[in-house]
């Protein structure tokens, strides 16, 4: 046991103890920390991707704006990520061209260059849970966005002489899984970029360094990362990626196969599982993106479903880009769901899940973009609810 | 696209020619009408004997009971587990030439691009015939593989949605 | 001595090492490496910061497109980088407002938000160098860009009741320096944002986590960092670091004082110092901006200024950012000068170095946002030179 | 703009009240008309006693040798370095209050916000006699400080620059 005058000591020592804590905390009382030659990441914040053995997630719900930093980028592979020398670094251009020809990273860097902002999607990318306990990250978090930079692959097949014969391009991964896709050659033409840069600096290991290609609003798997080879060619491959794997039954016995373009899909970030929210004020906030173009109208509903108004969209809304979408909203603390749904250039709307397996004769698979639903019960927990 | 690139001059002269021979040693692709597929030829039996050696730890000792990816198909599976992820090389693949193409190059899983041409000839073989897609003594080789019939290949349509409101 | 067969042997030995060697190197031979939470860097790329003891200049030579990353944001500090706990930030709002108010990070974030892509620069931002020797990031390392998410001041000066009488506000971090700089309060109304995110993630300690000012367009100093208190007042504060600091003899004895704007600029950041080009097809790269709003207009003369043609602009060009340009050059192997200009929408040409001087009475200072050229010796080496 | 928020509620409801003590705690500003200053007052010989313990090992024993800012103007000086950074509180300081303000705030840059008041007032007084701006008795406080004569106030003209094509 502790005597009177004993306890009167500890509990001054304490105080003068805190009060020196607190001094010390004071930052207008300590001078900071000196200009280094990297910034950091405040000690407090702590984003992370949920990695599985073979992806990992971007942590939506964690994120504002439209960029995800680079180290937050969601990541799919096909057997790791390799480790790869960019002096040793070539691309390789072959087949039905006039001249095949071999670049380097420098040889690449020295053409014309474009930069873009769009997102990346892999096409397996949904999720449901039975009793709602997921979050963005674990319903949609296979998608994200970078500003990306490179030379257009259009740029290099004039260079090599591309035949006006072909018809299908062979891109081909420098990783362990040595990953390869058949790409249509107007794509290529079109606005394939061969990138080797992200945010604007060097690729990162796990988006593709030091070369990788993009074809922006095609789904993930076809952006072939650590990019070595291109092939051309008058007929597709048919690899095990886009045979076995990236196809989808869509009922009456029929896979489908080719299936590139990124549907329309929008994802309401804030409020989300696991969050609580208050009665009153909520500006309810998420991305919206179509590998069709550009997002023309976001539509949120407070009421289930029943009436649907338009959300207001960032500026500038960019083709093929998460666009951040928010709609202001006071809720009375009734329960309810709250919705999102983007309609995209070509007058496409993101279908209800229910729509979407009627539509592939009850079937799930690659390319899911339904409407979520989050379900805010009347102590304020959302939860999500598919539609 | 096309047009923006029309002001460039024709050559701006990066790069270099690719010689034949290295092109050669990345160029193992192999299309469906056979292109690609390197000299030689492949035997079930000995595929068996490859298999059991390098593939069995991961995809099961008849190729079905994994840990990884099932290879072979079980027909009128009643177990539903079994049947959800009963899509295999015989009954969802639509080429008997990817076999070939997959598997040299990336496995097996722990170490890809190891294998000779002999090997992957032996095990596609194997594969193909334990999926009751070729028989016994069935030889594999550049003018047979591209000739297996393969059951899902009628399956198999192109990407049918399109532009608009219609949901596909 | 060595023996020859003992040579022969370490030969063969050293050839099966190189063999193995080379095989692990092989990245399509080895699984590599596993999805995680965090991306990584490339350990062959290390862009770095070029910090003084009181800034740290962003590596603009090695950047792509417009986004800055992050931690090769410049910096800019006056007692150095506090470290804030986010759980105990508050911001104050008091002073000609109806309701002197205290509000929480998360009080902040729940207010509607904006997000904008947009520079930052320091209105200190210019060097040279007589031997030419200077990098971009050197001759103005101090402007970055980043996707700036928050709250509109004025969504809060809504709430607090800002008096109609109030003329400016005081902006006071809370750095060791206890930064404070005044603002008219016409820009508090028309788009300043009170930040809390940079490129998707929470603002970095370095950039004023967390939460900062930020006034689109206007000189680096006065978005102020580590925002603890804004003072509404009707006259300016007349701090140290708007009249001591960041005011300019502008000739006839004449300070000028509040000059917030930053003048439209450019750089050519490929090719530059110390870069050594190749007879041949050269893309001409750089970023233009001007805190007046949208850069229309870049122009690029590689004879020394004699004739001038327009640059290609990465679209979307925004209003207040870093805007990619290109200018494709064939260099017949002569010297030369390569130069660039920003136009932008105020009609605002951007100045040679002898004009600014002309103008401002021979005094060097803030504001300084000459054309800089590059010389490009015959044997290829670029060289700075002022203008 | 404005405008942009006209359409939202006339309050969210989000933050508090602040308290006058927790406002007071903060706002140590100080204006140009005196607004902010505390009490108290301070004596240009009890500067300089402070001056010497605290703040001479970085801006010298007479304001001017550094190695920090130069705090003492220096009248007619022959060195070309030293007549460049002869910008200082005499003759670049627009404003006394400003002084106080920053010293309080920021002084000394090793230990900021450790002065008490009566310390920065006597500072003050120190640094405006030693740049010829007050005499050697003169008192210096609330109603003292705003009236100093400074003699850069008058160089200081607001921006000049404009919109469109003219070089300022
Ligand atoms: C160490 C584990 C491991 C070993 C050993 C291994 N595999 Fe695999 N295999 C895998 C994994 C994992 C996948 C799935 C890879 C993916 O999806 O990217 C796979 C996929 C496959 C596929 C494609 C299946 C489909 O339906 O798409 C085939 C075919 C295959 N392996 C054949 C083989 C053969 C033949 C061997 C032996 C030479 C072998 N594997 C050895 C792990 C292994
Ligand atoms: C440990 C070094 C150090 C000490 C001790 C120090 N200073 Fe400073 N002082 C500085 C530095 C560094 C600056 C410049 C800060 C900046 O530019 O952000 C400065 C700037 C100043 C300025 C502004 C000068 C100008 O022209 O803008 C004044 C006034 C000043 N100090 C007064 C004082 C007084 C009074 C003390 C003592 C109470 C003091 N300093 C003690 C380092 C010091
Ligand atoms: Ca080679
Ligand atoms: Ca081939
Ligand atoms: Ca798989
Ligand atoms: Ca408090
Ligand atoms: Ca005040
Ligand atoms: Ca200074
Ligand atoms: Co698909
Ligand atoms: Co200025």
């Amino acid at each position: 046991a502790q005597t009177a005058s004993g306890k009167n000591f500890q509990a001054a020592l304490t105080k003068s103890e805190l009060h020196l804590i607190e001094e010390i905390e004071d930052p207008t009382k300590v001078p900071g920390v000196r200009p280094g030659t990297l910034g950091t990441r405040s000690p407090f914040e702590k984003p992370v991707k949920a990695p599985s053995d073979i992806s990992s997630r971007t942590p939506l719900q964690d994120l504002f704006g439209t960029i995800t930093p680079s180290d937050l980028h969601f990541e799919r592979n096909h057997n790791g990520v390799p480790a790869i020398d960019p002096a040793k670094y070539e691309l390789v251009i072959h087949g039905m061209v006039n001249r095949p020809m071999v670049f380097t990273l420098a040889d690449l860097k020295r053409f014309p260059s474009v930069s873009r902002i769009a997102f990346l999607e892999c096409s397996g990318n949904y999720r449901g849970s039975v009793d709602g306990k997921v979050t963005p990250q674990q319903i949609c978090g296979l998608t994200s966005q970078s500003e990306w930079t490179g030379v257009k692959l259009s740029t290099l097949f004039r260079e090599v002489g591309v035949s006006p014969k072909s018809t299908w391009f062979l891109a081909e991964g420098g990783d362990a899984a040595v990953m390869t896709r058949s790409v249509p050659i107007e794509k290529g033409w079109e606005d394939a970029i061969i990138c080797y840069a992200q945010n604007g600096e060097a690729i990162r290991p796990e988006q593709g360094y030091p070369v990788r290609l993009f074809l922006p609003g095609w789904e993930g798997n076809i952006n072939v990362k650590w990019l070595r080879r291109i092939e051309l060619s008058d007929q597709p491959f048919q690899t095990r990626q886009e045979t076995s794997k990236y196809t989808e039954a869509i009922g009456g016995g029929k896979i489908r196969q080719f299936s590139f373009t990124i549907d329309a899909r929008s994802i309401i970030t804030y409020p989300s599982y696991p969050q609580k929210v208050e009665k009153g004020w909520i500006e309810i906030r998420g991305i919206a993106w179509s590998g069709r173009g550009k997002v023309v109208r976001v539509e949120v509903s407070t009421d289930a479903g029943k009436t649907w108004k338009l959300a207001e969209l960032q500026d500038p809304v960019m083709d093929k880009a998460h666009t951040a979408f928010r709609y202001l909203w006071n809720w009375n603390g009734q329960p309810t769901e709250i919705l999102s749904r983007t309609v995209d250039e070509t007058g496409y709307v993101q279908p209800f899940l229910k729509d979407l397996l009627a539509a592939r004769g009850g079937n799930m698979g690659y390319h899911y973009n339904p409407v979520t639903a989050w379900y805010i019960q009347n102590d304020g927990q959302v939860l999500f609810k598919a539609t | 696209g096309q047009a923006d690139t029309l002001h460039y001059p024709k050559s701006f002269g990066f790069g270099r020619t690719a010689t034949l021979k290295e092109i050669a040693l990345l160029d193992t692709d192999v299309r469906p009408d056979g292109k690609g597929l390197p000299a030689g030829s492949g035997k079930v039996s000995e595929g068996k004997l490859v298999y059991a050696a390098k593939c069995s730890g991961c995809h099961g000792a008849t190729g079905v009971e994994g840990p990884n990816d099932q290879l072979v198909t079980i027909k009128n599976p009643t177990d539903p587990k079994v049947k959800a992820r009963n899509k295999t090389i015989g009954n969802y693949w639509p080429y008997g030439t990817t076999v070939f193409d997959y598997i040299k190059r990336a496995m097996p899983f722990n170490q890809p691009g190891s294998l000779t041409d002999q090997e992957v000839y032996n095990l596609t073989a194997f594969l193909l015939h334990e999926n009751g897609l070729i028989k016994a003594d069935d030889i594999i080789n550049a003018k047979t593989l591209p000739k297996v019939v393969m059951p899902a290949r009628d399956f198999f349509v192109p990407d049918d949605r399109r532009d608009g409101p219609e949901i596909r």
